[in-house]
């Protein structure tokens, strides 16, 4: 069994703008829902959300297909939602429920799903992408392997052992690289010299940027972005200029206010909200919520795991 | 006056070192006020100093090589990983770099270093943000290996590290950063009996009945310190059983002395660690004590550590792999209980 | 036909392994004929299977996270890190990645990796050239920790942790390449008895006596087994002491049976590794022993290891470092002459 | 006390051209007899040889003053005796001898002597140069930093979080790509893609490259960007292509003949000797023989250490 997020995304009646629009208030509606558990103490530990960010997500993932794969990194939630559409996995995940997406071990940063995978530990998974890619390549299949990262991941060097090898190798992978001006405190211009695009193709690889929160516009060029990757069998290095509207994780915003508020303009929800019919996207926003209710109701449910389970595994999906 | 906590002595060590020596510097991911680093550690630093609290971008090993290079031409850095878990990443600067330096270049350059790392779990962070790996870097020659506890004092043992010519390698619990100092003549050690080591990275003991009759010897460190003495005071209260508590501050190289003592009295030894057991710490101290206390063992050494899992993020799991104060006092029932004597002949 | 060498075991169980199986893949520096890798362990195999062998650009981390992503989808990868040295460099991927992925995952991804990494010294390469580290990696949950010697088949050995769905290092001790295989059957070993535990790992024991009267039980791995051996060989010849030598092949999760078997006949413990003996896998098998085998022992176990320094470029410094058959003869006297004997009671 | 190659140069009397030839000559002596000697078994372990890349040494090694520093590789040899001009002193460390470098402890690739360092762990070293050229921007000296690295070491990852940070923090250090084709076996086609100046550039420095084993050419080049550095306080990244004409280490050489033929034609020695005045490079060649001679006289006769003096260590210099 395998997850096309494009047949999925295909299928479902509406102007695109619309269904990008239904994706992003879910991913939404979703976070919003978590930090709030967070703030009423239902929820433990650590979680990074993805707001602002959702046309990233969106834009891109819905153009993969069954056996696809996708390398996603501590702040998963969007992209895990665009490709799977199940919200109530996730949700007994970060509440650590035996039913979650991996059985409450790995919670909000450490999650797998068919042909998902994330790891909160910056860096590494670019290199995993690469040997995806290259696993896909060598087995003669034809699937796309596509890897997030953010602005401030290119300060870690495995970064650049793995695009230099996909280079090299032909990997049939897609880089993207979500700058979203800060990591964690730290603003871009303290983290990073030079020019993110230029980094990409010193190795040898086609590479290039867009700045833009307009979900229909990714959608757009991420189209022809993943065919690319696919038919030439090359790696391809894309950037989005985006922003991050919410803290890093929970309550560590220091950012200058006016900063924040300035990039709200370009928040994509009501970006897109605004060239809906009217009405419509109050009503996938209600629709969204549903969906969140339902899920947190199934989650509260589902059983925490046993202590005795941790040697066990659930049967491999 | 409050006794300060943790993250506070340290910090206001962190403040006076820079103040005393410009060739303080330190260096890490986010440090910048009013961030200050993750864990706060490093709060008002990059106020005070401006130039030289060098706020990093994600590169671990990258930045471990430029301290290095910064102690081999006589500056003193201070390198904050994130998370002692990515440790891993830099782990090269420490083994062919910062300790083969000093020894290979035969005394003509020092690499007075210090990688500060918060370990350890118990806040849900999950498998990748939640581990004590320290034993992976015990025994790299040349490699000191420090980990305060609220029973040393955390600043100084911080100074000491800074002052000292060899790298050290300086692990913090994160639990640990709010836990407040228990000093001798604080209110919570009224009972107890303590004694300490002399020297920049001491041993402290503890004991509920001034180190008279104790019949069992806890080794613990860091995070597992607290947890060890009050398994100590169960033990005391509902079972009888005096146990002495061993901390030393200095993880590698290790000064078996204090703890050799105490075995030598008490006959039994139980040794914690909140990593997991497999060549850990409590590998070489059990592995020691069992070399040069041989005849003073009454009983097999035991050790309690985390189990051999990661560290899952829901509760439930976390709290099943990671060593509990039950654990200890579970343990420790069954080594005293194991009342095994035996006669030493020639 | 001539016996063959650690190197030919190696070489041809990697030839069968490509041959019988599509998803084994080789990456690592300088792999491809006419060089075929540093030492000569992949030769031949990106001649007979160019599309599977990927000599990589110098880059440890990257093409174990390469390899570990290869196995996460469905591969069987085989990683070659030239020199042992340099695994620090990659320990990253093997702590949070090849590790972590099958259990935090819940079982939904296995990664069938097998990092191997050439070990040791005594070749006057210096001190980052030389090293023994696997210990930094022993206890690692997930993590399988090999090690053949000329008394194990190597080739076998390779096959079996191929084979594993769990991450293994494999390591490779470099001065035992050259060495012939040593089984039951050949001319060096006619006095030899041998025993061996079942498994695809396992532990194979030696006895100058038929394992009668052993009055000391050598452990050893890798490049320590033929040293090993011949200290036990002079121990009985010029000293008359009778040991068994026990070599698992597994370092890591350890099979303690045969061990705890051969210290309930003899007593006596005595653990070599090449490496420094600080929280080593040593100190791993000493703790071990003194916990489950506690009642046995008439001594205290000893530990000859690596002295705690780097390993000079010099050969006079380098064998001062590396324990020596000397180092274990000595050490053996030292604690068969310690004949404590204890009396067990209650 | 501190070594400083530019005023021993400039105090030299005779012109340019035969000073550096002098230089390479010696390099080029010793490394031959080095090779000598461990093909008749006195010297054991192993050894890189520096033949054919001698030009790059001279040519940058001449323009540092006292107190600048140099972080060389395990292709050492010949950057420590354009630094040192002590050619006795490593030999009887190659040699094992208590009075070498560093006491026999090092051997060919580890070695220290006054401000100059190197290390037989590719990378690492580069992240090491950067925090010697941090730790001289900090404490206000005015000294540049000079690292060595090879083609085949653009694959770590190390290098690329230390372009970051030289670039971000202004470090003055001037990073040296010895490009010479190959990395141990593998070609710079099989271990590199993309372009190496582009890489240097992408993170924000001036990058710049020049094909040529002329010293005299290349001594003109780095004069200005050892100064450019020094100046601007901001770091550099230059690539020279170059060539290796001698194996890897020792009897290890796979390369095809042919292409080793052709670069012979690029030897600096012969290059830069034809442009000398009638049998100076004669004389000056017989003049390194003999310097090697008197060097080898000297470290045979130096003692071994003692076993003993494992934890010792000389007093520091
Ligand atoms: C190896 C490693 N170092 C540090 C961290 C801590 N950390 C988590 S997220 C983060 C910032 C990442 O910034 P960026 O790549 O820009 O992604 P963003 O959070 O902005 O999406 C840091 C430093 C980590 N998870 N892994
Ligand atoms: C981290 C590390 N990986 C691998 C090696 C083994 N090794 C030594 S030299 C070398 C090739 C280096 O090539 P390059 O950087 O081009 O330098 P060159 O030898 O050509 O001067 C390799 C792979 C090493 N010393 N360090
Ligand atoms: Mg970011
Ligand atoms: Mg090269």
């Amino acid at each position: 069994m395998s997850v096309d997020p494009r047949q999925r995304f295909d299928g479902q009646p509406g102007p695109v703008g619309e269904r990008l629009y239904a994706q992003m208030a879910l991913i939404r509606a979703f976070e919003e829902r978590l930090l709030l558990l967070f703030d009423q103490g239902e929820l433990f530990g650590t979680t990074h959300c993805y707001i602002g960010q959702e046309a990233d997500a969106v834009g891109i993932i819905n153009h993969l297909r069954a056996g696809d794969v996708v390398f996603s990194n501590h702040r998963c939630h969007g992209h895990f939602l665009a490709y799977s559409d199940r919200p109530e996995l996730l949700l007994a995940e970060v509440m650590g429920r035996d039913t979650g997406l991996v059985g409450g071990r790995g919670g909000s940063q450490h999650i797998c799903y068919e042909d998902f995978y994330s790891n909160g530990v910056q860096g590494g998974i670019v290199a995993n992408a690469v040997g995806a890619a290259m696993a896909e390549k060598l087995t003669g299949g034809g699937a796309v392997t596509v890897v997030f990262l953010g602005d401030g991941t290119l300060g870690e060097g495995i970064v650049y052992e793995s695009l230099n090898m996909a280079s090299l190798w032909g990997a049939p992978v897609l880089f993207v690289v979500e700058d979203n001006r800060w990591a964690q405190s730290t603003p871009v211009d303290k983290e990073l010299a030079g020019d993110m695009v230029a980094r990409g193709r010193a190795f040898g690889m086609s590479a290039s940027e867009i700045t833009s929160t307009d979900a229909v516009e990714l959608y757009e060029r991420f189209g022809a972005l993943v065919e690319q990757v696919r038919e030439t069998g090359r790696p391809h290095f894309e950037v989005i200029h985006t922003y991050r509207l919410c803290h890093h994780s929970k309550s560590d915003d220091r950012r200058p206010e006016e900063e924040v508020e300035r990039h709200r303009a370009d928040d994509p929800l009501p970006k897109l909200a605004a060239r809906l019919a009217p009405g419509r996207a109050e009503a996938l926003d209600r629709e969204a919520e549903a969906r969140v209710d339902e899920a947190l109701a199934w989650a509260r449910a589902q059983p925490f795991p046993e202590a005795s389970e941790l040697g066990g595994a659930r049967a491999k999906a | 006056m409050r006794r300060p906590n943790v993250l506070g002595s340290l910090n206001a060590s962190l403040h006076a070192l820079m103040e005393a020596d410009r060739r303080v510097v330190l260096m890490g991911e986010d440090l910048l006020d009013p961030y200050g680093g993750a864990f706060k550690v490093s709060a008002g630093l990059s106020t005070a100093f401006p130039d030289r609290v060098l706020t990093s971008p994600i590169s671990e090993l990258g930045f471990t090589g430029v301290a290095v290079g910064m102690a081999l031409r006589g500056l003193r850095p201070i390198v904050e990983i994130m998370f002692g878990d990515f440790l891993m990443l830099a782990a090269d600067q420490l083994l062919n770099h910062a300790t083969k330096y000093p020894w290979m270049y035969d005394g003509k350059a020092t690499v007075p270093l210090v990688v500060r790392a918060p370990m350890g779990g118990r806040r849900g962070y999950g498998p990748t943000h939640s581990q004590s790996i320290e034993k992976h870097f015990l025994g790299m020659p040349g490699l000191v290996v420090v980990a305060p506890s609220p029973f040393h004092d955390p600043g100084a043992l911080l100074a000491a590290s800074v002052e000292d010519d060899r790298p050290v390698l300086f692990v913090e619990n994160k639990l640990m950063y709010a836990r407040l100092l228990r000093g001798a003549g604080d209110a919570s050690m009224a009972d107890v009996t303590v004694r300490s080591t002399e020297g920049a990275f001491p041993t402290v003991s503890l004991s509920y009945d001034g180190f008279e009759e104790g019949e069992l010897t806890i080794v613990a460190y860091g995070g597992m310190a607290e947890l060890g003495l009050a398994a100590a005071e169960r033990l005391l209260i509902d079972h009888e059983i005096v146990a002495e508590v061993v901390l030393p501050s200095c993880l590698n190289p290790l000064d078996l002395a204090p703890i050799a003592r105490s075995v030598r009295r008490t006959g039994r030894l139980l040794v914690c660690e909140e990593g997991t057991g497999v060549a850990g710490w409590g590998s070489e101290v059990v592995a020691r004590a069992a070399e040069e206390c041989f005849d003073a063992l009454v009983a097999p050494p035991v050790r309690v550590t985390a189990r051999d899992f990661p560290i899952g993020n829901t509760r439930v799991l976390e709290d099943a792999v990671l060593p509990q104060e039950d654990d200890v006092v579970r343990a420790a029932r069954s080594v005293v209980e194991s009342r095994k004597m035996r006669v030493v002949g020639g």
